[in-house]
């Protein structure tokens, strides 16, 4: 391999490549078509350079027969064992890769094969040449992206063939499109400039890297038309990349204010509806997060099956598990400070390291592991640089669903109506007969629950740890301050105002910066609308 | 004769023999002990307890300008933190530059700064770097006060966006860039006014200063809440629309008491660091804030020595709790934190006064 | 106020607060030599910390096992001082002067270093710092077990710059905001530029502590990634925003074998809690792994998984070591021999033995402490993160290497002596 | 609502006067002019909470020395209505003029209250925790600047002042005692008392007699009428029979406007007002 240059497309790379299939081709006629003992061994024992080498034969031959091999590779299964490759199974046993002969025990001093990122990027490429012929379309849609990520002009042939076979119309344009990135340079005209208007289509900056050095003065072979058209697709990309950015900085801006909606909600609740100020809220979002972990753990332990869809069942236990805490701390500390709200401050302060070091001595002071289950990995591509992440995509689905469930349940529930007689009238609602007492309880659990929920949400994104609440709890006071008090529309909006505002201006200022920035605009903001957002206006509103 | 003047007033005679017996005790008897025995010997009061103690004494400050403000006035702040370690930055700045009076100092060295920002100008002068412990904070607390009592922002409005406000500042100060050291903050110290800073001599004479410290705001505070100022403080804690139904505009005493109290805190943050050590961005976090809250709280509301007791024992506590019971020592904070808002309102002073009270009925 | 309350509460106050500090325990016995453990057990850092107390307990077990030091038991005297900067200055004076230790294992953070060392330079203590940090620090009284930023960070981009390791020519500098990783992007800058790699294409990017929405750096590397060259992230991110950060990258779709992130604050410990799927592939550099396989790291992992559990510790389950682990082990069992062999526990002494002292490390090599920079010559090694946590080396030095505490890679260190002048600059 | 019963159907109501400020008069801010009689002009005051009207083009006129009443159903803007005067509310639009020349809408209320406002609330508001002799002396007449306030020291004629205001409310046993530990009819004696302590020109009193007993009822009517000619009152109250024991004016205000205006008998006849505290 030459060492001087990495671009894909250099020409010396390009002979040497042609040069090994070209050789390969020749060996192959009377090959196997699974891998034989010199490649078995080159894979196993070989160095990097050697590995490289067999895996980019085997990509050209793209026979299914490779398979299990390369798929043991890829999950450290494969081992080298004297002179023998063995494939690991599942079972504990172990199979020959070149003789199949079946061994009851994977022998203890057998070597495993490990491989670093470069050898992993062309095992990608060797099993999604590979796979390209697979009948399951998922599967090849896989399989060309993988390709299209790492173009290699050696497999132009297998994308030809690959692409005259294809029925799906959505696969069959990435082929196009990979087959456009290695045909820039093909000495046909008329293939460079249908080359050129298919990558015009996409938003990929690696095609525009590909385009630009077409549009150079002293570019072979380019004529004045086909410069315009790579002009042109040069152009198209970076209107579409622009956009991208423009729509990614919102989405990330809305999904920041719907992490700070869920985070905040609860406490607004708790704080509009009761007047309560509720330092230890962070630690009700660290429980919720906490019960989700042990969800998924039980969920493993006992049903694997279903554990993607442990989140489902983790959400309901969340909001019970806090809910429950709430409503003991309701119970036993904060029903007897109403009235008093910087002692409930203080003391609901006590409480969150209380629970802080309770969740420390039961878990360990370290974080616990949340898997994200497959349907919320990864994300839907819009572009190139706009990839929408499916965890961000149910947050903001979640906390949208979250808050209308809360308004709907206080504006048109019995228990809402209770809520909010004794929030307007306490002595009177209990007059009138509403049990004030477990009214206040519930409606703490509410909020607490809510918290729950949220930390049930936040623990796909980020850390569960014991002091995962302390980072939230700010933010939330900031939420639902500047929303204005009671008014759950209120922190709708300065929720999502400040997600899009603080990551605005982290696009220019940085992320320290615009932290800062958001903290004093906050202040300044109630300097001037003391009453937030939605403020109560009239003469109450001060008492 | 004597008993007639306010000088005697202010405290009454219990009151100011307790308050000698507190001086002779940190102005005679720690030097005494710390400096006139020899290390290992019976009487020898170990450097360690002078700096702890002195320690404390510069928290009891910092836990009497809160008690200014909340026990008397009714605004709870979460952000003392900031001007405590503003005043202590400016110390620190000092101190920095003492290590080297004509060249940069160590951290902005290897930062690669090239020459002194402009807020350093001039700090070698100890006396220029007085005037900035005072200076700083009481212009930020000023102006911060004016927009915030102007806008009548109150009760827990104000708490938070006093800590958002030394949140943003402990953000700020922790970049790098900003140029105070970044996380690290200020350390190594090596010299105060020409003497070295590890002496014997300079820490007793630190100590003495942070006891004569405590003394003066002690006294300046009672002579405050003794006035019809104090007064009226309280009456703005009690009902403020009645204070302006009254006549009195609450600003100018929001804002003076306001403003007192962080030059106070600043004052203790100067004398802090020094016998500490390091000033860091740390003693802006929120939690430090609410802790210098809790420490008012357990000694008791609106009385002078409340603070100090509260400052004392949870410090004491805690310098015992993370030796001995390291893991317990949030479930103990934090109960302290629930027991004393549920069961003493009025603190630990409150109980004491009580139980005098019952001896005396 | 009431007078006579006033009088009597400032009684009960000074009595109060003498009370509670005059209880601190003391122990008096003579024929063992006190250790002081100087690791934070509560606050924020005790998600790290708190392991190596009980590495510095076991290493103190297993001497103790063996007889001791000089023949007498080593005594270990835990303080916590609770994540809070001040507190380890009055620590370490309390460990130095009243509980009168010989020498004291512990701190993990720049800040809480530098809080300490006036202490010990004062009282000429002896301190034995297990991290890796950042460098520009030399003292009489240190011991630094971890790596400098040249036994760690440039052999790492070293790595990326290779044929294996990506011949990475673009790079984004991304770290939390503060001095360590401040202070260690400016040598990798000045390395890079030494390795002709031209400013534009070096991105330095810095979070806030505790960052958790990585959305927009994320998206600010893909475009800089998408530049062309072959583009390799250098993560000095600080523990707990590396999970958020890792998640938002595998979401985003940049995989290890497009866009690697070496890491040098990401560990086994710090892996303990995340879900590692996303980050295989992605690397670390280290002096130590769990993973590496010779017969003193089997020892020392099976010595410690015993310890864990005979001690219930929270971990024992699945116990990890770690590299500030192995430096702290290190530390104690190097200071042991130095103190037989000046035969005294005087500092001073200790310090001269200390120089040239070796020790067989879990690591597979044969440690030495440096004569003149107290520092330690270690090995490197870069790891890929695998699916179970641990890591799979991928490269490694030939051997131990010297440390630069003063990296040549800033202005004005040609200037400083490599052994400290009795006191640190 | 007892008084409901009470309301007949009667005579005219007054004239309202509304008159504008006189030609040729020397305009001095901030000083106290009632050369033309009035004391206190509303005219237009406007004040809504999120649309909701509280008041609605409200005008008034009080003379100087008045005893004037001011009844109407909940929400009529009688509250709204003396918030306007010491300047907590600001009105929307119209004006409001203390004699002449003191325009109430640029002031905030301290400076209405050191221009000569005093204002009792529904619910009694004293500093429960300070003595009643205190609270007393905090609400003299005197520089109430913050400088003054560090250095006051009573002098032999405030304190004098002081003690008959004590005896005049008749808590000059309780001096000592913390105001919090006062019954409900004390509290609203006291803040009466830390009114009279301002020397105000006008007083705003808001339901003075809640929570008194009869006997004290009674003698607070005693006061008031004592003090108009000297003082101009407002009083807003529900007991007509308070009312019509101090009442030489009064004013039914609703939906916030006035109804009506006139004596006790001639407003308790109105149809209108009738139709308010009885219809719908």
């Amino acid at each position: 391999m030459l060492r001087s240059s990495f671009s894909l497309f250099s020409l010396p790379t390009f002979v040497f490549r042609l040069a090994v299939v070209w050789l390969l081709f020749c060996f192959s006629l009377g090959a196997e078509a699974r891998p034989d003992a010199g490649q078995l061994t080159a894979l196993a024992a070989g160095d990097n350079d050697a590995k490289i080498a067999a895996l980019q034969q085997l990509a050209a031959q793209a026979e299914t027969d490779a398979l299990p091999v390369l798929e043991a590779l890829q999950d450290d299964a494969l081992y080298l064992f004297g002179q023998s490759v063995l494939i690991a199974r599942a079972d504990g046993g172990a199979v020959d890769a070149l003789t199949d002969e079946v061994l009851a025990e994977l022998p203890a001093d057998a070597e495993n094969i490990t491989i670093n990122n470069r050898v992993r990027g062309a095992l990608a490429v060797t099993l999604a040449a590979i796979r390209l012929a697979s009948n399951h379309a998922s599967t090849r849609l896989e399989a060309i992206e993988a390709l299209r990520a790492n173009p290699d002009a050696a497999l132009l042939p297998l994308l030809d063939r690959a692409w005259a076979k294809e029925e799906n119309a959505s696969i069959r344009k990435r082929i196009e499109i990979t087959r456009a990135m290695m045909r820039l340079q093909d000495t046909d005209r008329a293939v460079r400039l249908e080359a050129i208007q298919t990558l015009g289509q996409t938003s990929d900056p690696a095609n525009r890297q590909l385009l630009e050095p077409l549009l150079a003065k002293d570019a072979a072979g380019m004529d004045p038309e086909l410069r315009a058209a790579a002009q042109k697709a040069v152009t198209q990309i970076n209107n579409r990349l622009a956009r991208g950015e423009i729509l990614g900085g919102i989405f990330s801006g809305l999904s920041l204010g719907s992490i700070l909606l869920l985070a905040a909600l609860g406490l607004a609740v708790i704080y509009g509806l009761m007047g309560v100020i509720n330092m230890a809220h962070g630690e009700l979002i660290m429980i919720g997060a906490y019960a989700t972990y042990v969800t998924q753990t039980l969920v493993r332990g006992h049903a694997p099956g279903w554990f993607d869809w442990y989140p489902l069942l983790a959400l309901p236990v969340s909001f019970l598990a806090a809910a429950l805490v709430g409503i003991a701390m309701e119970r036993l500390v904060i029903r007897h400070l109403y009235g008093r709200p910087l002692e409930t401050l203080l003391a609901t302060w006590g409480i969150s390291l209380i629970l802080i070091q309770t969740v420390r001595t039961f878990f360990g002071a370290q974080n616990v592991a949340v898997e994200n289950p497959a349907w919320l990995s990864g994300g839907i591509e819009i572009y190139s640089n706009l990839i929408l992440p499916y965890n961000r995509i149910a947050i903001i689905v979640f906390a949208a669903a979250v808050v209308l469930a809360v308004a709907l349940l206080l504006a048109r529930s019995r228990m809402g109506l209770f809520v909010r007689a004794v929030t307007q009238n306490r002595p009177m609602a209990r007059c009138m007969g509403v049990p004030t007492g477990r009214v206040d309880a519930l409606t703490f659990g509410l909020g607490a629950g809510i918290a729950g929920l949220a930390g049930s949400a936040l623990s796909q994104i980020g850390n569960v740890g014991p002091e995962l609440g302390q980072g939230y709890i700010v933010d939330s006071f900031m939420v639902v301050v500047l929303g204005g008090v009671g008014q759950i529309a209120g922190a709708v909006y300065a929720a999502l105002g400040l997600g899009v505002l603080s990551k605005f201006i982290e696009g220019f200022a940085g992320a320290v910066l615009a932290k800062i920035a958001i903290l004093l605009m906050i202040i300044a903001f109630i300097q001037k609308r003391p009453q937030g957002i939605f403020a109560l206006k009239g003469r109450f509103a001060e008492q | 004769m004597l008993e007639k003047t306010w000088v005697f007033r202010l405290l009454g005679p219990k009151g100011w023999s307790g308050l000698a017996l507190f001086a002779c005790l940190a102005l005679v008897a720690v030097p005494f002990f710390n400096l006139a025995f020899p290390e290992g010997h019976a009487l020898y009061l170990s450097t360690h307890w002078v700096t702890l103690i002195g320690k404390i004494m510069c928290y009891a400050i910092v836990a009497l300008a809160m008690d200014l403000v909340w026990g008397y006035t009714g605004i709870l702040s979460l952000g003392h933190g900031v001007f405590f370690a503003l005043g202590g930055y400016a110390m620190g700045m000092y101190l920095m530059r003492a290590i080297d009076p004509a060249g940069l100092p160590p951290f902005m060295v290897f930062l690669d700064w090239q020459s002194l920002p402009w807020f350093w100008q001039g700090t070698q002068h100890f006396l220029y770097a007085i005037f900035l412990v005072v200076f700083v904070p009481g212009l930020l607390a000023f102006l911060f006060g004016f927009f915030a009592f102007r806008s009548r922002i109150k009760g827990v409005y104000f708490s938070i966006i006093t800590q958002a406000m030394t949140l943003a500042a402990m953000l700020l100060f922790f970049r790098n860039e900003t140029g105070f050291g970044g996380n690290n903050g200020f350390t190594g110290f090596q010299s105060i006014l020409g003497h070295s800073i590890t002496a014997p001599e300079t820490r007793v004479v630190l100590f003495a200063l942070t006891a004569l410290t405590l003394i003066f705001f002690l006294l300046l505070g009672r002579y405050i809440v003794t006035s019809r100022l104090g007064r009226v403080l309280m009456a703005i804690r009690d009902a403020e629309s009645r204070v302006m139904f009254s006549g009195y505009d609450p600003l100018p005493y929001k804002l003076f008491i306001w403003t007192l109290s962080a030059v106070i805190c600043a004052i203790a943050g100067a004398l802090f660091v020094p016998q500490v050590g390091i000033i860091n961005p740390g003693e802006m976090s929120p939690a430090n804030s609410i802790e210098i809250a809790i420490w008012v709280a357990v000694g008791g509301r609106g009385t002078l020595v409340g603070p100090l007791i509260g400052a004392g024992v949870i410090n004491g506590v805690k310098s015992w709790f993370t030796v001995s019971f390291p893991e317990y020592w949030l479930y103990v904070l934090g109960f302290i934190f629930i027991l004393v808002t549920l069961f003493l309102p009025r603190g630990i002073a409150g109980l004491a006064g009580r139980f005098a009270k019952e001896q005396k009925a | 106020m009431k007078r006579r309350s006033f009088f009597k509460s400032t009684l009960s106050a000074i009595a109060l607060s003498v009370m509670t500090i005059g209880s601190a325990p003391a122990w008096t016995a003579e024929d063992t030599i006190k250790v002081g453990v100087l690791h934070s057990l509560s606050g924020t850092m005790a998600i790290s910390e708190t392991v190596l107390k009980d590495v510095a307990l076991m290493a103190i077990d297993e001497i103790n096992a063996k007889g001791g030091v000089l023949g007498r038991k080593l005594e270990p005297v835990v303080v916590d001082p609770a994540s809070n900067w001040p507190l380890f200055a009055e620590k370490a004076r309390q460990l130095i002067t009243q509980d009168k230790v010989a020498v004291v294992f512990g701190c993990w953070t720049s800040v809480s270093r530098k809080s300490v060392l006036p202490v010990f330079e004062e009282l000429n203590g002896l301190l034995f710092y297990p991290v890796q940090y950042e460098g520009e620090e030399l003292s009489k009284n240190v011991f630094y077990t971890g790596a400098a930023p040249n036994q760690q960070a440039i052999p790492a981009v070293e790595y990326l710059m290779s044929k294996d390791g990506g011949e990475a020519r673009r790079f984004v500098l991304l770290g939390t905001d503060y001095v360590y990783p401040r202070t260690t992007n400016k040598i990798l800058r000045a390395f890079l530029k030494s390795k002709g790699v031209a400013d534009a294409d070096i991105l330095e990017e810095y979070t806030p502590f505790g960052h958790s929405d990585y959305q927009t750096i994320i998206a600010n590397i893909k475009r800089f990634a998408s530049a062309g060259k072959r583009t390799a992230v250098i993560s000095t991110i600080n523990g707990d925003s590396n999970v958020p950060f890792y998640k938002e990258l595998g979401n985003q779709g940049l995989k290890a074998t497009d866009v690697p992130v070496v890491a040098f604050s990401v560990g086994e410990e710090e892996l303990r809690g995340v879900d590692t799927k996303p980050l295989v592939g992605h690397l670390a550099s280290w002096n130590y792994f769990m993973s590496l396989r010779n017969p003193t790291n089997d020892a020392f992992r099976k010595q410690w998984a015993e310890y864990a559990k005979a001690k219930k510790l929270p971990g024992a389950a699945k116990p990890l070591t770690n590299d500030p682990m192995e430096a702290t082990y290190i530390g104690i069992h190097l200071w042991a021999q130095a103190v037989e062999k000046a035969k005294s526990t005087d500092t001073n002494k200790v310090i001269a033995a200390m120089g040239n002292q070796e020790f067989n490390a879990p690591n597979g090599f044969k440690v030495r402490m440096d004569a003149k920079n107290h520092h330690l010559h270690k090995p490197v090694f870069v790891g890929e993160i695998r699916p179970n946590g641990q890591f799979n080396v991928v490269w490694k030095t030939s051997g131990p290497i010297k440390a630069q505490p003063w990296s040549p890679f800033i202005t004005g260190n040609e200037k400083k002596k490599d052994e400290p002048d009795g006191r640190s600059k | 609502m007892n008084a409901l019963d009470a309301i007949r159907q009667d005579s005219d109501t007054d004239n309202i006067s509304g008159d504008a400020t006189g030609i040729g008069h020397v305009i001095e801010p901030g000083v106290l002019d009632t050369t033309h009689g009035p004391i206190l002009y509303l005219e237009d005051i406007t004040v809504s909470f999120d649309g909701f009207k509280a008041l609605n083009a409200l005008t008034l006129t009080i003379d100087r020395g008045e005893l004037h009443c001011i009844i109407g159903p909940n929400g009529a803007g009688k509250t709204t209505m003396m918030d306007v005067i010491t300047g907590k509310t600001r009105p929307d639009s119209g004006t409001a003029f203390f004699g002449q020349t003191i325009d109430l809408t640029r002031l905030n209320e301290p400076q209405i209250a050191q221009a000569g406002i005093g204002r009792k609330f529904q619910k009694p508001t004293v500093f429960e925790e300070l003595t009643v002799y205190e609270n007393l002396a905090l609400a003299m007449k005197t520089d109430k600047s913050i400088w003054a306030s560090l250095f006051f020291r009573l002098n032999g004629e405030q304190r004098a002042r002081i003690d008959e205001i004590l005896a005049l409310i008749r808590l000059a046993d309780e001096a000592r005692r913390q105001a919090g530990m006062l019954a409900h009819g004390q509290k609203q004696w006291l803040e009466i008392g830390m009114l009279l302590m301002q020397e105000p020109q006008l007083l705003l009193l808001d339901e003075p007699a809640a929570g008194m007993t009869d006997e004290e009822t009674a003698r607070s009517g005693e006061l008031f009428l004592s003090l108009a000619g000297r003082y101009t009152l407002i009083v807003v109250e529900h007991d007509m029979e308070f009312i019509r024991q101090i009442s030489r004016r009064v004013t039914v205000l609703h939906e916030g406007s006035v109804l009506a205006s006139g004596t006790l008998d001639q407003v308790q006849a109105d149809e209108r007002v009738i139709e308010v505290y009885l219809g719908r």
